[in-house]
């Protein structure tokens, strides 16, 4: 599969290893990236809250320069940036005079051919085409999917999954070898919008997060999201001081899982770039029985170097 | 044509038919309509290329069904008439006896309507290869020639009514033109009256006009209108899938309707 | 010289478009005066000859509007119209006249705002076009 | 030689303000024919109509024409002067020249000179219209109840007290409804079953009902007065006549885990089985889906044991054809799909239930008998949480209307709670209180105040088993949208009223409409709400839109009164805009030739055949005639008619003509 590609400010800072990683599984999972030329910020998190037409605008011609690249489907792993491209094209097709006047803003006439997809339904059709023969080593872990709150709202824009109880991710960590547990916290908010401003809130809701996955059993919590898990992973430490426990439970993005099972290297998934250490110290008795079947023969532990 | 008598003699003979409908020498070497009532004079029945004449105008005229039970010489474009008018309840089943014959003058013998469908149903319905190139000719005209090209042919129409007279589905007894309460054509043969006149009549012949021909031949001053109604038997044929005369049982283009008939120049 | 206002005759049907325009007054919606009302019960019973008559009478363009699909007060009078429409309208392209001056159209009891964008565009359309001149015209030919 | 009067209405300002009525009347007066023409303020006011009236003794007017507002608005107003005044109402016309007219153009001559034409058409029109009559068409005094809820049952009983049959059908195989299924009821909490079943037993007992259960609307086609409807009775794989009802075959019955429907699935019942003790009739029928025999050929044991060897397993559907001459919807609702909750783990957690399943727990007949007991463990919940609006009033669910009933049963069923498990606790998580009736606020009140509900005002995101309980997470927007986390032991949800399944269908075979969430349309929101557009069938209860008992009940009643009013004469009359086949001097006859082109044209199949014949019985021709009590006047077999043999009263050819020519 061939798609343009996104990347967006956070995969090339703070979530470079999403990037590294979604690079690193691509040509194992067949899908061919082509970045979009001279792309820009989105505006997220912050435009609009200030300036709807700038907020509109910038996504805009991020569509735009794809459009003139000739790409009908963009690939946008990070799901604040998937949310503002999405929401833009929505709103532009909605009300032809707003278009015609970010056309002019940004200079480009953005006719809306191009479109986003995020990496759940990206991922979800490359596995489709049945491509379980190439996880040569099962991920074999409880996991707890988690969906933040944008990759999957605002249901009548993105279109995508049951907003309020997801399963694509879930499906996905299947096919991989993993065992998705039953959880309340799927797309719970993470605090995201005030991760820098209020760390105590963040601490506070993120904890919530947390606590409901090891409760649950959970050995790694899978995200989509660079927000999620900045706040997870980076903020874990502060939660654990909150709670007053350990947790120290790893937090993947998906395409690490993804990688890990596909047989590639730690590093080139960039793990080592994690606050937590994505390790599994053996398995005992998780707290709750979760639902996933009997594990198969092998034995969990460290992920094999 | 010694096959075509002799059928037509028994006919006579047993009295299953008092009268057949047939062609005989015409003047000027033309074929002309004949009324064959003794079996003798069923010698006087010709059959070759000059008859074209659609007989089957004449199995509603009063004049000759006052003749007694009639068997009828039909080609093609008869047996689809004979069909359509079924259709449209004037004729029922042995009402007519047929005497069918063949594209290449052969006899068929086809004792009832199912027999005729299925006789029918088996022989090409297209136009023929010149009918079919006039028709583009026109068609591919700009349509300012086409208006042009029209109203100078209708320019010519006396309102004389002889496409009406030759046409077997002009059976009304009192047509349209003929009403004056209101009065929904011009009496006077002027331009606007003559393309109303052909357009009413056209669209009364959509999806029932068999295609005889006859209208154009009958034409005094030789308006091709056989191309308005070949035309619209086009239309229904794309549009709805119909074709007239194939059938006993109506089936009518414009008594029926597929909810998703086209619509793209609706608003 | 002023600019020429063409003649529009509308056939409608009483349930849907008639009740549409009503609407479009009671919502004080303004348009083009070019328009001539006839109310039908239905479109199903608009025979082809008024629109030829309305012609003859001068009208420069005609609207023949009824019930969307599904929603005849009579169930299923406008798919007959339809495809009548389908076949009159080739057949007058065929003999060259200008369909570009008959109009048809769906409008609901509901679209009061639909029936004056529906009269508006016809009423420019048919302005562009200019008098129909050359069916006028016609009714000479022959006397003179 | 026609004496037309022309009346000018100026709509106060309405038409005046842009139109020059006085300049109309002017221009009409010169019109050929015209003898009388004024202009006058409000011509629907008694000055108005009174011109109208005077005009027409002393002008000796043959025809009327007024120029005004919609013929919509007030035909009927101006046909009754006429005909008051002795002019046959058909005579009499209008001119919109306010809708199409004044209110849509600027004041300008244009303006002006449109109206005068639109009341010339009309004045030519009218020169040809022909005096009319009412049509009267035969009643058939049966009514067709469909739907055996409180609605119909209430609908039934008024027509049958009326003096009237009725045929009431039934698609379960007891009547009963919802009403049957419920515990008790607001505001007065008495037992509903205590007030339901003498009118269930009143029903099967009453000498003017033919109760069909199990049985479903076919097919239906005629018109008012004259329906002719096919009812499937569907098989019950059991003789009615010979059943005794003594239910040997439910104890013998080896399939006994099947989810109750009247239980709604809080219960089991048997693969035969009736569907509940006060059923009526009190006879069994056997689910085919779940039966041994019909699901794998052996079995019979309720055969074996039936006393009465009542049962049929060959016993086939049953077609029975009836007339009637009006019909009630009573059709009723349904209740959200369980599926559509997955943030509250509807059908996740065994103890997050919907409302009708919270009735079944209350009900003394209940699977409990009335004991509140959690269905995962059968333990009494100490603490329980009421969802209202379970997807009403939610647009992301689809459903934005108010499901109306859900504010009164959330606080009767955390009433009821409260009154049999004293020490627990009951929340209503709510974002409105809409109570709106007789004695409801006080209600609620009495459910706050005396029985000690917390009620909660804000919407809950979320429900998720933890440690045995179940978390609701929701808002309290009264304490400044304070995060509120409740451990529940069980959670009820109000879920949406829903049109029931099998509405759009029923709605397409009956001709009626029905709005975008499938309730059936009234022919008016508010001055016709218990009639469809469809004459003679009419509406009661939730098909309409969600309702509780006593406005189902009243409705049910108008409804009845609808029906007898209708049945009252022996013969009803109709508008005499039909088609007419012409007739005409031998040897013609007709013009019609008979090619019935317009018989499959007419969307009512109201085209007949007639035979011409001499005096001698000899056959001359046949042609086609119009069944003026199934005609509705819709003229698409005048436009097919090539020899404009038929023709529309009312809207002729010669009249429609003039019209164009008019212009």
């Amino acid at each position: 599969m061939k798609l343009g590609y996104y990347p967006g400010c956070s995969l090339r800072g703070t979530a470079r290893e999403f990037d590294e990683s979604l690079l690193a599984i691509a040509p194992g999972i067949g899908l061919e990236l082509e970045e979009i030329p001279d792309w820009n910020c989105c505006g997220a998190s912050a435009a609009h809250n200030l300036n709807r037409e700038l907020s509109l605008a910038l996504p805009a011609r991020v569509l735009a320069l794809a459009e003139k690249a000739g790409m009908e489907e963009v690939l946008v792993p990070c799901s604040m940036c998937f949310n503002r491209l999405a929401v833009t094209r929505h709103e532009l097709l909605e009300d032809e005079e707003l278009r015609k006047r970010v056309s002019d803003i940004i200079k480009m006439d953005y006719q809306g051919t191009a479109r986003a997809l995020n990496i759940l339904e990206t991922l979800g059709k490359l596995f489709d085409e049945g491509i379980e023969d190439k996880f040569v080593k099962p991920f074999d872990h409880e996991v707890a999917c988690y969906y933040g709150c944008l990759i999957v709202r605002p249901p009548k824009i993105v279109q995508f999954d049951r907003y309020e109880d997801p399963q694509s991710m879930d499906e996905l960590m299947k096919k991989i070898g993993a065992h998705p547990i039953d959880w309340a916290f799927k797309v719970e908010c993470c605090g995201a919008g005030l991760s820098i401003s209020r760390t105590d809130l963040v601490a506070k809701l993120s904890g919530k997060i947390i606590e409901d996955a090891v409760h649950r059993g959970a050995e790694a919590i899978i995200v989509a999201c660079p927000m999620c898990h900045a706040n997870l992973d980076m903020r874990q430490e502060k939660v654990e001081k909150l709670k007053g426990k350990k947790y120290s439970i790893p937090v993947l993005y998906l395409t690490q899982a993804i990688g890990l099972a596909l047989g590639l290297e730690k590093k080139k998934l960039s793990l080592h770039r994690h606050m937590v250490p994505v390790v599994f110290p053996p398995r005992e008795k998780p707290a709750i029985e979760s639902k996933s079947k009997t594990k198969t023969g092998k034995v969990a532990g460290q992920v094999e170097e | 044509m010694d096959a075509l008598r002799k059928k037509a003699r028994e006919l006579l003979e047993s009295g299953d038919s008092e009268v057949i409908i047939g062609y005989g020498e015409g003047s000027g070497n033309r074929a002309r309509a004949i009324f064959v009532q003794k079996p003798e004079e069923t010698e006087r029945l010709i059959l070759d290329d000059r008859c074209e004449q659609n007989l089957a105008v004449y199995l509603l005229k009063r004049e000759v069904k006052s003749l007694g039970k009639p068997a009828i010489v039909a080609r093609l474009p008869v047996l689809r008439t004979i069909l359509q008018l079924a259709a449209e309840n004037q004729l029922s089943d042995g009402d007519v006896a047929v005497i069918g014959i063949s594209p290449d003058g052969e006899l068929v013998d086809l004792p009832d309507f199912k027999a005729i469908e299925e006789y029918v149903d088996s022989l090409p319905l297209e136009l023929s290869p010149e009918e079919q190139e006039q028709l583009e000719k026109i068609k591919n005209m700009s349509i300012e020639d086409r208006w042009r090209f029209w109203t100078d042919e209708f320019s010519r129409c006396l309102k004389c009514y002889a496409c009406r007279a030759s046409c077997p589905f002009c059976y009304c007894s009192t047509c349209v033109v003929e009403r004056n309460i209101p009065q929904w054509i011009p009496v006077a043969p002027h331009g606007q009256g003559n393309l109303e006149w052909h357009v009413v009549r056209a669209m009364h012949l959509a999806g029932r006009c068999v295609n005889c021909g006859d209208c154009a031949r009958a034409c005094p001053v030789d308006i091709p209108l056989n191309l308005l109604t070949q035309k619209l038997d086009e239309e229904v044929f794309s549009n709805f899938g119909l074709k007239a005369g194939t059938t006993s049982e109506l089936n009518y283009a414009l008594s029926t309707f597929k909810p998703d008939d086209q619509e793209n120049f609706i608003r | 010289m002023a600019e020429f206002e063409p003649k529009i005759i509308a056939f409608v049907c009483n349930w849907c478009t008639y009740a549409g325009a009503d609407l479009t007054g009671t919502s004080r919606i303004k348009y083009a005066t070019n328009v001539r009302m006839i109310r039908l019960p239905c479109t199903g019973r608009i025979d082809f000859m008024l629109l030829l008559k309305a012609f003859a009478q001068g009208a420069d363009g005609v609207i023949v509007s009824g019930c969307h699909p599904g929603d005849c007060h009579y169930t299923a009078g406008n798919y007959h119209a339809r495809r009548r429409w389908i076949l009159f309208r080739s057949l007058l392209d065929f003999v060259g006249f200008d369909t570009r001056r008959v109009h048809f159209a769906w409008v609901s009891a509901a679209e009061g705002a639909k029936w004056a964008q529906v009269v508006n565009s016809v009423v420019n359309e048919v302005r562009e076009l200019g008098p129909f001149e050359d069916y006028q015209k016609l009714a000479r030919v022959g006397v003179e | 030689m026609s004496r037309i009067g022309v009346f000018i209405c100026h709509c106060g300002e309405n038409i005046a303000a842009t139109v020059d009525p006085v300049k109309v009347a002017e221009t009409m007066s010169r019109v050929p024919g015209v003898v009388h023409a004024v202009d006058y303020k409000y011509m629907c006011s008694d000055p108005g109509q009174n011109l109208i009236i005077e005009a027409i003794k002393e002008k000796g007017l043959t025809g009327v024409v007024v120029a005004a507002c919609s013929p919509r608005m007030h035909e009927p107003t101006f046909r009754k002067v006429c005909a008051e005044s002795g002019l046959n109402p058909f005579l009499c016309e209008m001119a919109n020249i306010r809708e199409h007219c004044s209110w849509v153009h600027e004041k300008s001559d244009i303006t002006t000179d449109k109206a005068i034409d639109l009341v010339r058409v009309i004045v030519e029109k009218v020169k040809r219209n022909a005096p009319l009559y009412d049509i009267k068409v035969p009643v058939t005094k049966t009514a067709l109840v469909i739907g055996g809820g409180i609605a119909g049952i209430q609908a039934s009983l008024d027509i049958a007290n009326a003096g009237h049959k009725v045929i009431l059908v039934e698609r379960d195989p007891s009547i009963g409804g919802h009403m049957i299924q419920l515990s008790e009821t607001f505001p007065t909490l008495d037992c509903s079953q205590c007030i339901m079943t003498p009118r269930m037993v009143e029903v099967a007992q009453h000498p003017n009902i033919t109760l069909y259960t199990y049985s479903e609307v076919e097919e239906l086609d005629g018109f008012i007065g004259n329906f002719k409807v096919k009812i499937r009775k569907k098989a019950r794989s059991v003789d009615e006549n010979l059943c005794t009802g003594c239910g040997v075959c439910m104890q013998k019955c080896p399939r006994k885990k099947i989810p109750s429907e009247y239980e709604a699935g809080m219960g089991m019942r048997t693969a035969i089985y009736i569907p509940f003790a006060q059923a009526v009739p009190n006879k069994p029928v056997i689910d085919k889906d779940n039966c041994l025999y019909y699901l794998k050929g052996k079995c019979k044991i309720c055969e074996k044991n039936c006393p009465a060897e009542a049962i049929r397993f060959d016993q086939e559907d049953e077609i029975i054809e009836a007339d009637v001459g009006a019909i009630v919807c009573a059709t009723g609702f349904d209740v959200l799909g369980t599926d559509s909750f997955p943030e509250y783990g509807y059908g996740k957690y065994k103890d997050v239930i919907t409302g009708l399943q919270f009735e079944r727990l209350a009900s003394a007949s209940g699977p409990t008998l009335g004991e509140i007991r959690r269905p995962s463990d059968g333990k009494e919940p100490e603490t329980i949480v009421f969802i209202a609006c379970a997807g009403s009033r939610d647009p992301a669910k689809g459903i934005e209307y108010c499901s109306k009933i859900c504010c009164m049963y959330t606080a009767k069923h955390a009433m009821l709670y409260k009154h049999k498990i004293h020490h627990g606790k009951a929340y209503v998580c709510y974002m409105d209180i809409r109570a709106g009736g007789k004695m409801y606020e006080e209600f609620v009140r009495r459910a706050i105040e005396e029985d000690g509900v917390n009620y909660i005002r804000g919407r809950v995101s979320r429900v998720y088993e933890q440690d045995g309980k179940l978390i609701v997470k929701g808002v309290d927007t009264l304490l400044g949208s304070q995060p509120v986390e409740i451990e529940a032991d069980m959670v009820v949800l109000a879920t949406a009223a829903v049109a029931n399944t099998g509405a759009e269908d029923l709605a397409k075979k009956l001709r009626v409409s029905y709005d975008a969430y499938n309730f059936l349309a009234e022919a008016h929101p508010k001055l016709r709400p218990v009639e469809t557009n469809t004459a003679g069938i009419f509406l009661a209860g939730a098909c309409q839109a969600p309702k509780d008992i006593p406005e189902a009940v009243a409705q049910a009643s108008g409804a009845a009164s609808k029906v007898s009013a209708l049945f009252s004469g022996d013969e009803l009359s109709r508008e005499p805009v039909i088609a007419v086949v012409n007739r005409c001097p031998p040897p013609v006859f007709s013009t019609c030739e008979g090619c019935f082109i317009c018989e499959q044209a007419c969307p009512y199949q109201a085209i007949e055949r007639e035979e011409i014949k001499t005096r001698d019985g000899k056959l001359i021709k046949v042609v086609a005639k119009v069944n003026e009590g199934i005609c509705q006047g819709c003229g698409t077999c005048v436009a097919v008619c090539r020899a404009k043999a038929i023709d529309l009263q009312g809207f002729s050819n010669e009249q429609v003509y003039a019209e164009v020519m008019a212009l």
